[in-house]
């Protein structure tokens, strides 16, 4: 039994499944950041005005985030190039930028890591104040996404990469619908970035 | 966008595009710096961050030339997001009868 | 035109073998996922049953020892088989969750949505078969965390199934367990909303337009967008509670809170309104996942067993449509006495006015479509006419709750209850029944016993108003809910204490006239009359596949020709045109 | 068939046994808590709160806040050791420590109990208390009593001093301290306690009360050292404002 | 039709809200009478052994149409002629505080703490940290304007004929404040105060005359579950005379006089 539309696109809304689904589940990825950004915002306006205190007590480490935010980006052009690489057909450049994809998020969550314990280590906590908290949850929050688009990206360029003998363009697709979840998760930081560190 | 000169050309977008993100985000630390109030800060951070979600929407998602199907979907989601966002609003101070105290007891009147 | 890609004649290859494993247990095909839905739901709808008959015992017989079991309980729960209010409450909250989360939605949702939905589409599985194979596995261990926190040392979640902060984030029980059954909960539905839209989209058999869907389809869709939007917020308050649950947050906790006369060492700064209002985001649109299946399977029974087309199939496609985007935009109807200003309240009793008018469309169009029908009283129509006028007294209920001047006294009392459960147990479940033995048959190529069926309906239709009637004279006294004792500590409520007592035998009637059916379910899997392909002489497409459908569904093309539902269709001898007969004969 | 002999053994065992457990083993601390300043005007309880408990007693009903007998003795006052019996363990005792609800107040007010020990809570007022423990280093309780639930059990596992209170009716409190020895003791009306068995040694012996304006945070401590068999006397006095 | 059912009702407007209760389920009723007969009717008549050829058209006529619209003008009208003016005196038209009875509630797990100004008719300050149970659940600074301010825990006493205001908090979680008689509902929610406002126009004399019950009480509900024992927060609402409720806070203004606990504790 073959599920139809999953390789080649339906006649009548000229997409494949896969290209929906991913799309349906990012709808409901911006409902979920939705509501903590609405948090966020809540707090701030509840917060009588001590907000900036709170972030400039919790000791932001500015250039940090913002290395990260520029790997983050970085990691969108490799994936995209991944893709293209695909399209053109030369497997070996789609590995290569696929781990560079891989090793992208994998420095971004060691900077994240730092960040953190640095935290820790002055005992900045998420239950210190509301600022840290809603820091703390919607940073965390992405770097599971990070961590969910890092292995998704890893098995496509590792094992899933044998595919591309066999049915390249299925191939071509997946790695897309992985781009389109890895380039959310970048759009979401490229949000969280100026409203935690900066504003 | 199988063709090998249509990839091509779309790769050397993806790099404007790349290269427009890396400015922008100078950009938003730059306005950091530039020490304004904070409804201005936040309209500036919020401009160029919307500007570089635009960006990855549009190039790396695709989104400039997606299918019907997908807008309308996203269409919908922006609808609720709107209801979404609202309600922040709704639970601190708009029409909420009472107002909010720091202590458990209610402040003087 | 082209050969219809179902055709396909090369899945013949797929079929050697499977394991026992891959075949019953982590099977993707979308019939065995939907049985799988269908009976975890079934069992917990059982096991919620359970949990509200102990309760009724409280409220008939507050403070005297529970038979039977009383002594099971253990000194936690019932001391000498007396029910402590702590156990009361667990017993609410969980009564409530399980039978929305884990009865009414795998049931409505997963079961009938699964295994109905792809065969009406003419489609050979889901879109995505193992993902929804996935989405059956995490509602069960959503379900196996919320049915093993009831042995936590403080006992399961006992805040209500709102679970209302700061209550929620300072209570001793299994609020945490609740929290982490809940994501899986929400991960599951989410995952089906997914597939199930794709599906509906991609995988239409040719020449099935949209308005050619059966209202059932209609129905799931609907829902899957109402679980795929409105589900993330409370996925998203569910990790802010367990944040301050855990990390010792205070997204809903504001300053100086004195609990147990001490000060609560947190940081404050968040608000307790936050969280009712992200959580009935959802739950209001939870409200119309809960009721808008049960529509599509009555709407399916009354056209199949009226013999005729439905009256207005348009117009309640629309209202379908235009009910579900509504639901979004009325849920602070449930925050009335939170110290709503006027300008909210009117817009949210407006909004909750706009939304009847839909719903009272689609119940007067069933209510026509049986106006000139040759009506069949089968069991699967009983359920499914039963449903309309307890929908009825559910929906009409609402008014009063959602005008917020007539609120006031009403809120928070068994007048809700009674509401509320008009439209889920004698709404819903009747539907959910009816979809049970109209199905029956495909799923084990055997019909259910009609005379079972009937003595299981018609006892069930006195007693669910022998239940839930009365709570609406309590409810009318101001009598709140959630009183471990049944409100007899209030003098005002005492007057009609009385009436728990006829509710609760009432509710063990309504159990003992579950038997049937439960003997009836068991018995026709083995020894029920041999079904064909259509035993109801029905149009749509799930009857064309064999019965069982074998994986891959379909063993002939399929080309849709006409609408759902043409029965007696004038001019032809048949009183019904399948909906893939050649158009021409 | 048992021999004559194991009878003989038996019966000289226990005759050891018997003889140990009555002679003292220790030496024992005695003293008497007095109170020095004013007595402030209590406000009676409000327990018209819940119409049930005025009905239980005839007039207002006082705070247990400083409850004073005779010459000033000072009541409720909680004596233990607090140093000094390191490394050293205790056996737990079978009977169980009572707390009683009866007229909407708890009895005893002040107690203590041994880690292990039963500590029985009793519900003799025949309508709904709420026992709630507010301890942290143990994990709390919150447990309703309904009218005929009679008797609820708890034991605590760690050393620690906290209040027990009812959220039904906010003015009743009673303070547990868990104690890993049995040299502790409650002053009554006359305000004297007596700690017996103590082994030979220096032990820092502490007086506290529930007012924490009293000495250090309502603690008053002294060091005493005592015999294998000698009877030491300990007095405290509490100063109140003037 | 349904006063039989509701309690026994005690404030200037809860004759408003029982009407539009009435109003509503008269409408309901005629709704369900409707559809039931139709409905009785058509499985009667269409049954298969009196009907073997359904209809493929079914009703024609768009009568559905006029009910729908007819149900929308109903609903219209209990909206915008009774509901919304009423919600907005409920929470917009609040009296002034000069002429009414001004009181702070303040819910705990599992009381009413009822606070009143005391004679210089101003609150005190609040400080959690000043809270003891027994002696000063709401946690009050003596301080200043709170030195005359009185508290009684699950009674709330107000005079008759005069608007009472009622500013409504939590020290611990949600509770619900509810007067069945009075018509008032109104959720305590931590970190708010909300005020709620009615008029009580029967002593607590007059109905028990009224009803016969020498023991008729107003009872306090919580409507909100608030945790184990939800069930009995009770509390109890005494309306006075206004030479009644004046001697009634005298009395409990006589017990603040003597006790110098402040300095004691402090």
């Amino acid at each position: 039994m073959e599920i139809p539309y999953t390789v080649e696109a339906h006649p009548e809304t000229g997409l494949n499944n896969g290209k929906i689904g991913i799309w349906l589940f990012l709808t409901s990825e911006v409902m979920l950041f939705g509501a903590l950004f609405a948090t966020f915002i809540m707090l701030r306006i509840g917060s009588d005005g001590e907000w900036a205190h709170m972030q400039a007590e919790a000791e932001l480490n500015i250039p940090l985030a913002t290395i990260n935010t520029a790997v983050l980006i970085a990691s969108s052009l490799t994936m995209v190039m991944a893709w293209a690489s695909l399209v053109r057909g030369q497997l070996n450049k789609f590995r290569l930028f696929g781990w560079l994809t891989v090793g992208c998020g994998a420095i971004f969550l060691v900077i994240k890591y730092f960040e953190y314990t640095a935290k820790f280590a002055h005992d900045h906590f998420p239950s210190s104040n509301t600022y840290l908290a809603i820091y703390f949850t919607m940073t965390g929050l992405h770097a599971l996404h990070v961590i969910g688009g890092m292995a998704w990206n890893a098995y496509f360029t590792g094992p899933g990469s044998k595919l591309f003998h066999t049915n390249r363009q299925w191939l071509t697709d997946r790695v897309e619908h992985s781009g389109l979840f890895w380039h959310f998760v970048d759009l979401v930081w490229i949000f969280l970035f100026p409203v935690f560190y900066l504003l | 966008m199988s063709d090998h000169a249509d990839i091509d050309k779309t790769v050397r977008t993806y790099f404007m595009v790349f290269g427009a993100l890396m400015v922008g985000t100078g950009a938003t630390v730059g306005a950091y710096y530039l020490d304004v109030s904070v409804p201005v800060a936040l309209a500036i951070g919020l401009f160029i961050a919307s500007v570089k979600a635009s960006l990855v929407a549009c190039y790396f998602m695709h989104l400039i030339a997606e299918k019907r199907l997908i807008y309308w979907v996203l269409l919908l989601t922006v609808a609720f997001f709107i209801a979404l966002m609202a309600l922040p609003l709704l639970t601190s101070v708009i029409d909420q009868a009472g107002h909010f105290t720091s202590s458990g007891a209610p402040a003087a009147h | 035109m082209a050969e219809p890609v179902q055709a396909s004649p090369a899945h013949e290859e797929h079929h050697h073998e499977q394991s026992f494993w891959r075949k019953f247990i982590f099977s993707t095909d979308h019939k065995v996922i939907g049985v799988q839905y269908s009976v975890t739901g079934l069992a917990f709808l059982f096991f919620g049953f359970c949990l509200m008959m102990i309760m009724r015992w409280q409220l008939a017989y507050p403070g005297e020892p529970i038979p039977l079991i009383g002594s099971l309980l253990g000194e936690n729960r019932a001391p000498g088989g007396i029910m402590l209010p702590d156990f009361y409450n667990e017993l609410g909250a969980m009564h409530g969750t399980i039978m929305v989360f884990l009865g009414v939605v795998p049931l409505a949702v997963g079961g009938f949505g699964n295994f109905v939905m792809p065969l009406q589409l003419g489609a050979p599985d889901m879109a995505f078969p193992r993902i929804n194979m996935i989405s059956y596995w995490c509602l069960f261990l959503g379900g196996v965390t919320m049915f093993a926190s009831f042995f936590l040392p403080n006992g399961a979640a006992g805040n209500g199934w709102t679970s209302y902060s700061p209550l929620a984030d300072i209570a001793l029980n299994g609020q945490t367990a609740w929290l982490i059954g809940m994501i899986f909960l929400i991960t599951s539905s989410l995952l089906g909303a997914v597939n199930f839209i794709t599906t509906a989209v991609q995988l239409r058999a040719p020449g099935l337009t949209w308005m050619r869907l059966p209202f059932f389809c209609w129905a799931q869709i609907v829902t899957a967008f109402l679980l795929l939007l409105a589900f993330p917020p409370l996925e998203a308050a569910g990790v802010l509670q367990l944040m301050d649950r855990v990390a010792a947050t205070s997204f809903f906790l504001p300053d100086g809170l004195v609990v147990g006369g001490e000060v609560l060492e947190v940081s404050g700064g968040g608000s307790p309104l936050l969280w009712q209002h992200l959580f009935w985001f959802l739950a209001h649109p939870e409200v119309y996942v809960l009721i808008l299946p049960a529509m599509g399977i009555v709407a399916e029974v009354i056209a199949n067993n009226s013999r005729k087309p439905l009256w207005g199939y348009r117009s309640m496609v629309y209202s379908l449509i235009f009910l579900g985007f509504m639901s979004f935009i009325v849920w602070a109807h449930h925050m009335f006495i939170t110290g709503m200003g006027s300008v909210m309240s009117t817009f949210f009793q407006t909004t909750t006015m706009i939304i009847s008018i839909p719903s009272v469309i689609i119940l007067s169009a069933l209510f026509i479509s049986l106006w000139g029908g040759s009506i069949r009283y089968n069991t699967p129509m009983l359920f499914a006419l039963g449903f309309l006028p307890m929908f009825g007294i559910g929906g009409l209920t609402g008014l009063p709750l959602g005008l917020s001047a007539a609120d006031i006294p009403l809120h928070d009392t068994y007048y809700v209850i009674g509401h509320f459960h008009y439209v889920v147990a004698p709404g819903t479940l009747f539907a959910l029944f009816a979809g049970v033995y109209y199905w029956f048959p495909k799923v084990t190529g055997r019909k259910m016993n009609e005379f079972l069926g009937k003595l299981h309906f018609w006892p069930s239709l006195v007693f669910m108003n022998g239940v839930f009637f009365p709570m609406m004279i309590q409810g009318l006294n101001g009598v709140s809910r959630r009183l471990a004792d049944g409100g007899i500590t209030y003098d005002f409520a005492g007057e009609v204490a009385g009436l728990n007592r006829m509710m609760s035998v009432s509710a063990w009637c309504l159990a003992v006239a579950q038997i049937p059916f439960i003997i009836n379910f068991f018995m026709s899997i083995r020894n029920g009359e041999k079904a064909g392909r259509n035993p109801w002489n029905s149009t749509t497409l799930e009857w064309l596949a064999p019965s069982p459908a074998p994986h891959g569904n379909f063993d002939q093309a399929i080309e849709v020709t006409r609408g759902p539902y043409e029965y007696s269709v004038p001019g032809s001898d048949k009183d019904y045109a399948p909906q893939a007969e050649p158009a021409s004969t | 068939m048992i021999s004559k002999q194991t009878i003989r053994v038996c019966a000289v065992l226990l005759a050891i046994a018997l003889a140990s457990s009555s002679m003292a083993f220790g030496g024992t601390i005695v003293g008497k808590i007095t109170y020095d300043g004013r007595v402030p005007n209590f406000p009676p309880l409000k327990m018209g709160a819940d119409p049930k408990c005025e009905a239980k007693h005839s007039g207002a009903v006082k705070p247990e806040t400083l409850v004073l007998g005779a010459d000033q003795a000072l009541a409720n006052v909680f004596v233990m050791i607090t140093d000094g019996l390191d490394g050293k363990s205790f056996d737990v005792p079978s009977e169980p420590v009572v707390m009683d609800q009866n007229g909407c107040i708890y009895t005893p007010h002040v107690l203590g109990i041994q880690v292990g020990q039963q500590f029985k809570v009793k519900n003799s007022d025949g309508l709904l208390h709420n026992v709630h423990s507010l301890s942290k280093d143990n994990p709390p309780f919150n447990r309703a009593m309904p009218a005929n639930v009679t008797e609820a059990d708890y034991e605590f596992a760690k050393t620690e001093r906290f209040r027990i209170k009812c959220d039904v009716h906010p003015w009743m409190g009673s303070w547990v301290t868990v104690v890993d020895h049995p040299f502790y003791a409650v002053t009554g009306m006359d305000g004297s306690f007596r700690i017996e068995n103590v082994p030979a040694g220096t032990y820092t012996i502490e007086a506290r009360h529930e007012v924490e304006r009293f000495g250090d945070g309502g603690a008053l401590t002294e060091t005493v050292t005592v015999g294998a068999s000698d009877t030491q006397t300990l007095n405290f006095v509490f100063q109140g404002p003037q | 039709m349904m006063d039989a059912m509701f309690p026994a009702a005690a404030s200037e407007h809860a004759g408003e809200i029982d009407n539009m209760i009435d109003a509503v389920h008269y409408l309901m009723l005629v709704l369900f009478i409707v559809w039931g007969a139709f409905f009785l009717y058509t499985l009667m008549r269409f049954r298969a052994a009196r009907n073997p050829k359904a209809d493929y058209v079914g009703v024609k006529s768009k009568a559905s149409t006029v009910g729908e619209v007819l149900v929308a003008i109903a609903e219209g009208v209990l909206l915008l002629g009774f509901s919304i003016p009423m919600w907005a005196e409920r929470v917009d038209e609040i009296p002034s505080e000069a002429d009414s009875t001004v009181v702070r509630v303040v819910a705990q797990q599992f009381a009413w703490n009822v606070w009143y100004p005391g004679a210089d008719g101003v609150f005190g300050e609040a400080d959690p940290y000043l809270t003891d149970e027994a002696t000063n659940p709401i946690g009050l600074d003596r301080d200043g304007a709170g030195a005359d301010d009185i508290w009684t825990v699950n009674q709330l006493h107000l005079p008759v004929d005069k608007a009472a205001i009622i500013h409504l908090t939590s020290k611990d979680v949600i509770h619900s404040f509810n007067l069945p008689n009075m018509r008032i509902k109104q959720d305590a929610i931590p970190g708010l105060s909300i005020p709620v406002w009615f008029v009580p126009t029967k002593t607590t004399v007059q109905i028990r005359e009224e009803t016969g019950n020498p023991d008729y009480v107003y009872e306090i509900a919580c409507a909100q579950l608030c945790g184990n024992s939800h069930y009995s927060m009770r509390g109890f609402l005494t309306v006075h005379t206004e030479e009644e409720f004046q001697a009634w806070l005298d009395e409990e203004a006589s017990y603040l006089g003597d006790s110098g606990t402040d300095d004691f504790f402090n």
